[in-house]
């Protein structure tokens, strides 16, 4: 993590990011704020990179943008009021009070924080992640997919129609 | 061949199922009093003997004293064909009953002839100009329809002599 | 794992050309002070491929290619006025398409639609990086690559919605809401058929793959039929190509997402689609057909040439089949996604590991079992497309689809058991 | 449980849309993909032809009839000769009778290439089956312009028989254009009727029971693919279609695909009939005399042909005038459309344009 380039491409990526997520506060267009939000995780994406942690970049990328940002965009497609000035709420002083203390929070845990730095190069590989979740985390890996799977079968549940249930004889 | 019924038979039809229907007879077609049209019209289709349960053609005429509605109905099985007819003699505004209860595809071509004719159908669940536009002036296959720019005639002026219209006075439908 | 060739580092050695650019990367280092190679050779890699490779064939043999011979296919020419042959004609087509006027509809979201046909092009040219022409010749070979590649292929869904959305049009609307919809759901099967590969060769990487491959003298498509059927099937729906292009949909949508674009913005969307169509195919010749590969006849011709005409022989598919087959309606092509492809995927995945863990536990890896899994595989993949379809209630069309002949007019004719009833 | 409910909106299928075939349009009410409304408006090509028809001669009418369904001019030729041949009671000789059969036959050939071609492509095929249609269409055509001078609008048939005598080498001509047919058909079932994609496309779409079909007044394949044996060559034979020997298709369900199987079967079935018209081609005269302003006794006449898209009529009601007093024809694309809310409601848009593909339509003919 040394040398001009990396450097070059911490700031930038840090620039592209914040300012991304910037927009996704300020654009009064949903649509416009999906947008950049999917901005946002390329971003993070490219620090996960820059942390030599390509898989984990690679997932981000196919996860959050190719899957979740769909799925964003689809929840936005289906409000109404997709390019109408959705600025106006009477929620702005709460709003702030809360931004601005949890912003102190974390600015706080930042800042106290003693940050472990590792001498070696720490890759994450395929196989160790693999291992990792199938091994000493298999539970909770486990649980989760259980829970997605559930999730997965209640969504479907809940929009068949009586007529689909009743032709579908596999149901 | 498909058998074209006479008048006679069309009206000895119309009679024996709904009795006071016809108006009158002519050699080739029977003409239907309106206000027994379309119980006419269902009893021909239901009723097994004649069969006609196909509306082939719907036509409005203009015979400048009267309007015409023609309609050619069909049988499958028996292969025949008989011309009904129900005339109008109001001019300002022809009404004739719609048949679109009794034959589905009488649809268009009842909006059709309203567009061109200006027949009102009544009972036509959707009559509008089909192909002019809203407001079109005029009813454009009426004979009194003047088309033409320059205050022309319609009729046949290229063919000297010819001429066999011209007697009732033209108006501008405008 | 055998070593497939000695490559030569001499730079005049054309069955790698990796050794002529590291030669001017070394000659340049030498030149130039400090990290100028480091970030010349993205740029050198970029010149070779993007300009060398993917634009020359994506301008002429994509699109003259896809012409010329959909136009075979329909009994007439193609093009055939602009030079020999109208080898000229995708240079015509770019200049009329540049001097066109772009028409941009008043109430669009502009900002979003210029923008999405340039970020149509930037995964279109980065798939690129991990494709590998040859043992050496690959541009970033990470280990993750096949995961980058789905990655990035990921990404010009969501542009092409962005497209589909900017316009303020009905018909793009649809276009961009079909493919969100079809493009979240082919990729479950298409990774879930990737996997199988990756399990049997153990390898994420795509050069690995074909090393393996090559390793075992054995092409995965006769190893992985199943998957193969699959990969090809989701490829074509995300690459929008015609059994499935409903994204674009000609004749209902009149051109779906693309209905609003005009001039270079919709070149970008056409020749790009023909771009991803090649990437498409350059990752189906690396993973099913061995890529560089070609039964140790590498070491003597160049692999770069088999891979070509692997890529090209894959890319004659996409044609073939966008010149013979009608569009499958959305509803049933999500059914056929989650019914019928996941559940084979699934399938094959299963029993991929299965042998994969009797292999190498039990056979100690013997290279000749590579065979016998080949032949069970292909039997499996028969099997069990035919049982899960009838599974799926499905049977095919043995009866005769000819109408009924009947020698006198007359009314209805009720359809009798003789005459064909429940075809 | 509910179904999720979207926002209606509607979608404008047309006036310029690839699939309407012609300034044609489609008010379809969408909900997500499904259609639950769906209006027509036509008229963009409205050109009043049944008022300029008054305004001529019985002869000058017949480049009218070229016009409207501009993909079957000999057919409607065809028609309305007869309506005045059966007006003025006009016989025609042989020979113009089996050149009126050929002619016909081969008009309905080209008619279902089209027919056929245009709707592969509506289901999404990408222009290959269309693209080989037209090429037997072409051959087709070149007969036409070797006989009547014209491809499109050819406007051949006159009152009492034909403008012309066929041409030297028509026949043989007319046998090699023939045996191209065939191999196009098989091709085209091939490759379309045991195709699993295209079956799914259009089996059970568009679905017309054959009480709906006779209600509402369809014909030709649409009526036939209904199941209804019904047929005018067959009914009320004219031109000596009596003396051919050939069968009604007649399809199963009534859904989109009965009326392209229907389609294509016809074709093979107007082969043997132009064959034997063309083994049996009488000698003698191609045409009666008729007077150029022919004037047809008091009176009126109904005459129909089975065009390629169904009962194509004319009504003529006759003054004693050298021009027909009244000029109505029944436009079979025209009154084929009455059934496509029907047929379209409950369906995905993709179905809606099927649906509309497996009609046939020619705008031309609709609007008049």
């Amino acid at each position: 993590m040394d040398g001009a380039g990396p450097t070059l491409a911490f700031w930038a990526l840090s620039a592209v990011t914040l300012v991304a997520a910037g927009g996704v506060l300020v654009s009064r267009n949903l649509l416009h704020a999906v947008l950049f939000l999917i901005l946002s995780f390329v971003g993070i994406a490219g620090f996960f990179l820059l942390l030599s942690a390509e898989f984990l970049a690679m997932a981000q990328v196919v996860i959050y943008v190719g899957a979740i940002a769909v799925l964003v965009l689809f929840a936005v497609l289906l409000t109404p009021a997709v390019g109408r000035d959705n600025g106006e709420t009477r929620f702005i002083a709460p709003a702030l009070l809360l931004s601005v203390a949890l912003a102190a929070v974390f600015i706080f845990v930042i800042h106290d924080t003693t940050w472990n730095t590792v001498d070696e190069d720490p890759r994450a590989t395929v196989e160790s992640l693999g291992t990792a979740l199938l091994g000493r985390w298999v539970l909770p890996f486990e649980i989760a997919s259980v829970l997605l799977t559930a999730a997965l079968v209640g969504a479907i549940m809940l929009v068949r129609s009586p007529e689909e249930e009743a032709e579908d004889g596999l149901a | 061949m498909t058998r074209e019924l006479t008048g006679e038979e069309l009206a000895a039809a119309a009679e024996r199922l709904v009795p006071g229907s016809v108006a009158r007879t002519e050699p080739h077609c029977c003409y239907i009093k309106p206000e027994h049209l379309r119980e006419t019209m269902t009893a021909l289709r239901d009723d097994p003997e004649m069969d006609l349960v196909y509306l082939a053609n719907l036509c409005g005429v203009d015979y400048w004293d009267r309007f015409e509605v023609v309609y050619h109905l069909h049988s499958f099985v028996k292969n025949q064909i008989g011309t009904y007819k129900c005339e109008t003699h109001d001019r300002e505004k022809p009404v004739i009953p719609s048949v679109v209860p009794v034959w589905h595809g009488a649809w268009m071509q009842e909006d059709e002839a309203y567009d061109l004719l200006g027949i009102v159908f009544e009972g036509h669940p959707n009559l509008y100009r089909i192909f002019l536009w809203d407001g079109y002036p005029g009813w454009p296959l009426r004979k009194d329809f003047l088309s033409m720019p320059g205050g022309l005639q319609p009729g046949l002026n290229e063919f000297a002599g010819v001429s066999r219209r011209g007697e009732p006075p033209v108006r501008m439908t405008e | 794992m055998k070593q497939p060739f000695l490559v030569s580092d001499k730079w005049y050695d054309i069955r790698d050309l990796s050794n002529l650019s590291n030669e001017i990367l070394h000659q340049v280092d030498r030149a130039l002070p400090g990290e100028a190679a480091y970030i010349l050779s993205p740029l050198l890699g970029f010149v070779f491929v993007f300009l060398l490779f993917v634009l020359p064939t994506q301008l002429y043999l994509g699109v003259l290619g896809e012409r010329k011979i959909i136009g075979r296919m329909q009994s007439r020419y193609g093009p055939n006025r602009t030079g020999k042959f109208g080898v000229l004609q995708p240079i015509a087509d770019a200049a009329k398409l540049l001097t066109k006027e772009a028409l941009t509809p008043r109430y669009a979201d502009k900002t979003i639609m210029y923008l999405a046909p340039v970020l149509f092009v930037m995964p279109a040219v980065m798939v690129w990086a991990v494709i590998p022409f040859g043992p050496e010749m690959i541009i970033a070979d990470i280990p993750n690559s096949l995961v980058y590649y789905l990655a990035v292929s990921s990404v010009p869904t969501l542009v092409i919605f962005m497209g589909g959305w900017s316009h303020n049009n009905k018909y793009s609307l649809f276009g961009a809401i079909r493919i969100v919809a079809m493009g979240v759901s082919y990729e479950v099967p298409l990774v879930m058929a990737l996997l199988g590969v990756v399990v049997m060769t153990g390898s994420l990487s795509l050069n690995g793959i074909v090393f393996w491959q090559d390793a075992f003298d054995i092409w995965l498509v006769a190893l992985q039929p199943l998957a193969f059927a699959i990969f090809f099937i989701c490829v074509s729906a995300e690459l929008n190509r015609t059994p499935v292009d409903i994204a674009e949909a000609e004749s209902e949508l009149g051109s779906g997402y693309l209905t609003e674009y005009s001039g270079m913005k919709w070149g970008l969307f056409y020749g790009m689609d023909i771009a991803y169509a090649l990437a498409a195919s350059a990752l189906g010749a690396t993973i099913f057909f061995g890529g560089w590969s070609f039964f140790g006849l590498q070491d003597w011709v160049p692999s770069w040439l088999f891979f070509i005409g692997k890529l090209y022989a894959f890319y004659f598919l996409f044609i073939w089949t966008r010149g013979t087959l009608p569009r499958l309606r959305i509803d049933q092509l999500m059914a056929f996604c989650w019914k019928y492809l996941f559940p084979l995927a699934l399938f094959n995945l299963f029993i991929v590991a299965t042998e994969r863990v009797i292999w190498t536990d039990g056979l100690d890896g013997e290279k000749g079992f590579v065979y016998i899994f080949a032949a069970a595989n292909i039997l499996a993949t028969i099997v069990l497309v035919v049982t899960w379809a009838r599974f799926l209630g499905y049977r095919p069309e043995n009866q005769t689809t000819k109408p009924r002949l009947v020698n006198e007019a007359g009314g209805y004719v009720p359809v009798t058991p003789a005459s064909g009833e429940g075809r | 449980m509910s179904t999720i409910q979207g926002e209606p909106f509607i979608i404008n299928i047309g006036p310029q849309h690839p699939s309407t075939h012609g300034v044609f349009r489609i008010k379809a009410t969408v909900d997500g993909e499904r259609v639950i409304d769906a209006e027509m408006v036509m008229g963009y090509l409205h050109r009043s032809m049944e008022k300029l028809a008054e305004e001529r001669t019985y002869t000058q009418n017949i480049p009218f009839t070229d016009r409207t369904d501009y993909l079957s001019s000999m057919s409607n030729n065809l028609g309305y000769v007869l309506a005045v041949e059966k007006l003025a009671g006009i016989d025609v000789p042989d020979r113009g009778q089996a050149i009126r059969v050929i002619m016909a036959e081969f008009q309905r050939l080209a008619s279902h290439c089209m027919a056929v071609g245009a709707f592969t492509n509506d289901t999404g095929a990408w222009q290959t089956p269309i693209m080989w249609c037209f090429r037997e269409r072409e051959k087709v055509l070149d007969l036409f312009e070797m006989t009547s001078g014209a491809r499109l609008t050819c406007n051949y048939m006159r009152i009492g028989g034909v403008a012309f005598d066929l041409p030297k080498g028509f026949e043989e001509a007319a046998r090699k254009t023939l045996a191209g047919f065939p191999q196009l058909i098989d091709e085209l079932d091939a490759m379309l009727s045991g195709n699993e994609i295209f079956l799914a496309r259009t089996k059970g779409v568009g679905v017309l029971t054959p009480e709906m079909a006779t209600n509402a007044s369809l014909t030709g394949p649409m009526l036939r693919g209904s199941g209804i044996a019904w047929d005018i060559r067959k009914a009320d034979p004219y031109c000596g279609y009596e003396q051919y020997d050939f069968q009604i298709p007649i399809g199963y369900n009534g859904d989109s695909y009965d009326r392209f199987s229907v389609r294509l079967e016809e074709m093979r079935q107007s082969v043997k009939i132009i064959q034997q018209a063309l083994d049996r081609l009488p000698g003698g005269p191609h045409s009666t005399q008729v007077p150029l302003a022919l004037r047809p006794p008091k009176g009126e006449a109904y005459a129909r042909v089975e065009g390629p898209r169904g009962e194509l009529g004319y009504y003529l009601v006759s003054d004693e005038g050298p021009s027909p007093f009244r000029f109505h024809i029944r436009p079979p694309s025209f009154i084929n459309l009455s059934a496509l809310k029907e047929m379209t409601v409950g369906g995905t848009v993709a179905d809606a344009i099927v649906v509309l593909g497996s009609i046939d339509i020619v705008v031309g003919e609709i609007d008049r």
